[in-house]
């Protein structure tokens, strides 16, 4: 596997390879003890906010046919702990750094940008759709008008390259990728979690605890992919894929239908090494197929 | 890149055995001496099913180690551990490095540190008494290695809806094992904590495991009550349950809310702590069982 | 299971159990092969249109975790063909008779719904939500506005009950549910497949000819079950539930979801026998809870 | 209700045999008496798997039929004849009864009722050289039962990528098999149908199975260009490939364009016809090849 060359470019940001972690399902001490780090292309955190939040009651976690419904709701130390704590601790990866922000308002969304600004990491993915708060979240993501907002906010304050994170829980998602575009975003990844219920029919009541929650896992990739192949008709900037990639080859899947990088996340909940094995997947599939770059991988694509 | 070298793993492990040792309930040993090493009493592994469509990994305690084998031991519940009973010896199956914390035992050690013969207790309910079996294991081991001085009693209360098993087991270990039934069929009829009243059992240490109401009866006991009573608390730790995603600390879907002590404030705050990680045990004083 | 009265009324239409098929993975003559169609409480036929329709080239099925893509795009013999061929032999059955009705403007559903109107069918499913087909279908399903005009405009001229099928693919589903209920739809039926593509990273290229289909399968349960839980909340006519049930436990989760009747579609191309096996298991289930109407399995469930 | 009898099942059936018998070629042997009872050369079974992440069934042509078992042989390319591979002799599948039509024997029957002898060649290509083995062996066995006053010289024609398989087992019921290799390792180097203008084979009648590129090559050469040249055309049948949902009839994922005299109109129209149910043979000069 000597001659390839995975590097991508997201946005000036430059990538060792396409491989970086979904927020919310890695933990950099935890997912550590499994894999180096430093096999990463970038590592992407839980979300954060500009004060702590303790999320939703338990229980959290349920489990659907080839898939997962999470109510987490966005427990997090808040940014001063965050900055305090966790990034020095990632620093001392050689990877790049992208740190997922959640928030309830406009303001809140800028107040995080804003402190990282003077801090070591390479990007931030604002989340706009995280379907397990009442304010903000989704609200925001599933709103052309709303999602083009929070990105003008974000952008006027950050010094750094904006990710936007949308969600594919509505009617249209080329409409808000073209608003975010417009409005600044540099790169959008997607998709979040779909909106998803399961019900305990032995104790016959909702599975998590706020009935609803986050749908994700290798069931949710067609829509994933379906979304990442229209969005990419739709905009210019950088697209970061991921939903239910378990393998190297639904790497592929995602880039071929448009992905610049991609991330991976409830593959690593239910497999540790996740990340690191797919991204031994992925050169095994180049070596196989000749391709001796990403880009080459996306020209092979024919409709 | 090279020189990294993985703390933790998910491992092929064999099956040696996998047995309906009560109604519904099985006994699966393995082999996977990459778990068996450094594991210990209290913590639990993962276990991977091999139906593609039950992605997430099923949290079971260690009940018994023993050279590379390890056993389970586990109640056919929901669909996963209806799928666990179906393997059969010889069929390989995925586990992950042994989990969490364990059970504390130097925090043990120091009430027994004044020389008496003590009390130890360990209860437990349904499927919280395999970890039972090594933690007695390992207090015996502990009582014959370091504390030649001082003997241990130890007492296992275990409860059951209907049919109790591993009580052999804990025999071997144990000065004494109590029986506790839902339906009265074996033992005493009534839960754990009626029972230990009824026996009036002093108890200077005291672990367990089970459903969370029974969890919380027993803090109540061993705890509150004493302490409403101005009498000594019983030091209590308690294994918690929670529904997982990943089981190893990165998904947070399994927290537990803890009394921590701000120092700084010099008050008491609340915490929310990984059982998977940060547990499964906990001091019972520690836990704010809200349900 | 003496004691079990599984009848359910659909606007006035009596099922003898709320297990119907749904539109396009039924044939009554392939599927009366494997087991008795009598036993269903209805059979929802494949689409038709008021002219035969080719559909799309093949491929036209894609296989995806725990589901599959399909595009087949409502090919379909028109429906004089259908009245004089399909629906006597339909009629030689015990069981009501639901039939799928296809357009691509409000002219061709009314057409459509016009000739039902002399036969001896029980009642029509409006299908605005196929997402493999250009004009009309998923165009109506995915506005509010069109939605609530195809089901005036079938609800002025057809004397069957109307059961209008939406589709996931909204933002917001409980705002078409609402506005066809305003519009005098007598039933709702949700979900139709989710808009997915599948991509063959060997051939490199769509896996089905129409690049996108229709997703379905159990990977789809969990978003089906929080729609038929959302919209029960909205609307007041009956639901039939449907995407993803494999089990008789499953039909339990929709009925407790809100739904009154369901479909089994995706489980029985698996199993050709699902429709029949998962009635038996739902007995099984009521039997083991002491259920002993439908209604009983709805009201025992507590949020 | 209870009177209702199934024509059709999906029924378990044990593996009695699963080998590779060329370079990811596998033959599996299976018993299923529910299945083979009735089934006959060129239909197909649906195999299911066990992996449930993988639902739709695996369309297989039947290979041979011996009492109550079935031979399937099968190429491993992709996940579910991957998934396939794996399973050993012992375990259990779901598999559905025969389905699709078959073979048409009664059209060669009338091409053969003039009472001399005949020529009829089987010509397949990769894996869809399987179930020739069935039609060999059924033809045979016709003619011994019925067509005691001519002989028939049957005749095949298999060509592969490399490697080649069942060559053997189709010389015990045929007089000569030619076997053609896309990279000239074994026999004839090139395509089946150049390997049949070679030898010059006079055909009077054609069974054929393989990629379509391949069966419209070979309608092209039996029918097309003789009717081009004002030859006599040679009846010929193939057997079509197509990605299935239900494969049973249900979903209409299969269809395959075919003509068909509208004697109404007296004109020829384009109808769509389903693979699994209508077919998977159709006589070459109905089918629309439009690739
Ligand atoms: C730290 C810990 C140790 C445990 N030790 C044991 C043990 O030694 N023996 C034993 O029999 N059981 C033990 N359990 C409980 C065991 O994990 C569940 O019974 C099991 O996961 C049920 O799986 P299922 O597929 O049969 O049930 P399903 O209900 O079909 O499972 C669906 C999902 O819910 C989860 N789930 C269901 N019940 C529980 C539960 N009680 N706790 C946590 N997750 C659950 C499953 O893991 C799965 O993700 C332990 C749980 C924890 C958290
Ligand atoms: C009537 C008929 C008879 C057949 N007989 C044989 C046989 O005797 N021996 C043999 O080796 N193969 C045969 N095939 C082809 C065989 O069905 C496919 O090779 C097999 O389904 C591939 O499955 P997979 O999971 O390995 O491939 P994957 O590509 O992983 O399968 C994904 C999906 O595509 C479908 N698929 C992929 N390739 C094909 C194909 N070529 N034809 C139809 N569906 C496909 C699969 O069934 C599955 O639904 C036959 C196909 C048909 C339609
Ligand atoms: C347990 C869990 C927690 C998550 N937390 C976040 C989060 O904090 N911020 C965010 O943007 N996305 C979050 N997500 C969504 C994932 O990043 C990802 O978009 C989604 O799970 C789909 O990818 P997957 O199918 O690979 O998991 C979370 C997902 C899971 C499963
Ligand atoms: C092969 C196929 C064909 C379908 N054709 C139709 C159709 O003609 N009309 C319609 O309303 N829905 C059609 N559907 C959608 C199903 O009726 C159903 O809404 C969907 O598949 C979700 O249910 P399931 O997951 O149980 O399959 C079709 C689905 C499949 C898989
Ligand atoms: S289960 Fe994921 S953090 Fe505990
Ligand atoms: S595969 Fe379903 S109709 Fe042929």
């Amino acid at each position: 596997m000597s001659k390839l060359d995975l590097k991508v470019n997201l946005c000036g940001v430059k990538l060792e390879n396409p491989i970086t972690t979904a927020s919310g399902t890695f933990s950099a001490r935890e997912s550590g003890a499994y894999y180096d780090i430093n096999e990463l292309g970038a590592v992407i955190t839980k979300g954060v906010a500009s004060v702590p939040w303790d999320g939703n009651p338990t229980p959290r976690i349920a489990e659907t046919y080839g898939g997962m419904i999470n109510a987490v709701g966005l427990q997090n130390p808040g940014i001063d702990y965050f900055i305090k704590e966790e990034i020095p601790y990632l620093k001392n990866f050689n990877t790049k750094i992208i740190v997922n922000v959640a928030g309830r308002t406009i303001e809140e969304y800028c107040s995080v940008a804003e402190k990282l600004n003077d801090t070591d990491i390479d990007m931030m993915e604002i989340n706009i759709s995280c379907p397990n708060v009442k304010e903000g979240g989704i609200g925001f993501g599933t709103s052309t008008d709303m999602a083009a907002k929070v990105t003008k906010g974000v952008r006027a304050v950050s010094k750094k390259p904006i990710i936007i994170k949308l969600t594919p829980n509505v009617t249209d998602i080329t409409e808000i990728a073209k608003a975010v575009e417009s409005e600044g975003a540099d790169c959008v990844s997607l998709i979040n979690t779909l909106l998803g219920m399961k019900i305990d029919v032995n104790r016959k009541r909702p599975v998590v605890c706020n009935k609803m929650g986050g749908f994700s896992g290798p069931a949710i990739k067609p829509v994933a992919v379906r979304m990442v192949y229209q969005v990419r008709k739709a905009v210019n900037i950088p697209i970061i894929g991921l939903g239910g990639i378990m393998t190297g080859e639904d790497v592929v899947e995602f880039i071929m239908a448009g992905a610049d990088a991609v991330s991976v996340g409830t593959a690593a909940l239910i497999n540790p090494t996740a990340p690191v094995d797919i991204l031994k997947e992925l050169k095994i599939y180049m070596e196989k197929h000749g391709f001796k770059t990403i880009r080459e991988i996306r020209e092979a694509f024919c409709e | 890149m090279s020189c990294f070298e993985a703390k933790k793993k998910v491992v092929k492990a064999k099956i040696v055995e996998n047995t309906e040792i009560a109604k519904d309930i099985y006994k699966i040993v393995l082999r996977a001496k990459e778990v068996t090493n450094g594991a210990k009493a209290g913590q639990f592994v993962n276990v991977y099913l091999n139906n593609k469509s039950l992605l997430l990994p099923r949290p079971i305690s260690i009940c018994e180690l023993e050279g590379d084998n390890i056993t389970l031991v586990y109640g056919v519940v929901g669909q996963g551990t209806k799928e666990l009973s179906s393997y059969t010896e010889g069929e390989e199956i995925k586990l992950s490095s042994a989990n969490g914390n364990g059970f504390n035992l130097e925090d043990m050690d120091c009430v027994l540190s004044d020389n008496k013969d003590k009390v130890v207790l360990l209860v437990a309910g349904g499927i919280g008494v395999p970890p039972m079996l090594e933690l007695a294991k390992t207090i015996r081991k502990k009582e014959d290695d370091e504390y030649k001085r001082n003997r241990i009693r130890l007492i296992a209360v275990i409860g059951f809806r209907e049919e109790p098993f591993l009580q052999r087991e804990l025999q071997n270990y144990c000065d004494k094992v109590y029986i506790a039934t839902d339906n009265g069929s074996v033992g005493f009829h009534g839960n754990v904590v009626k029972l230990i009243e009824k026996e009036d059992i002093q108890i200077d240490y005291c672990y367990s495991c089970g459903p969370k109401v029974m969890l919380k009866a027993l803090t109540n006991y061993c705890i509150e009550e004493k302490i409403q009573n101005k009498q000594k608390v019983i030091p209590l730790q308690v294994s918690m349950e929670e529904r997982m995603g990943c089981g190893y600390g990165a998904c947070v879907g399994c927290i537990c809310k803890i009394k921590e002590k701000d120092i700084e404030n010099n008050c008491e705050k609340i915490v929310l702590k990984k059982v998977c990680k940060d547990g499964p045990v906990f001091f019972g004083n520690e836990v704010v069982f809200d349900e």
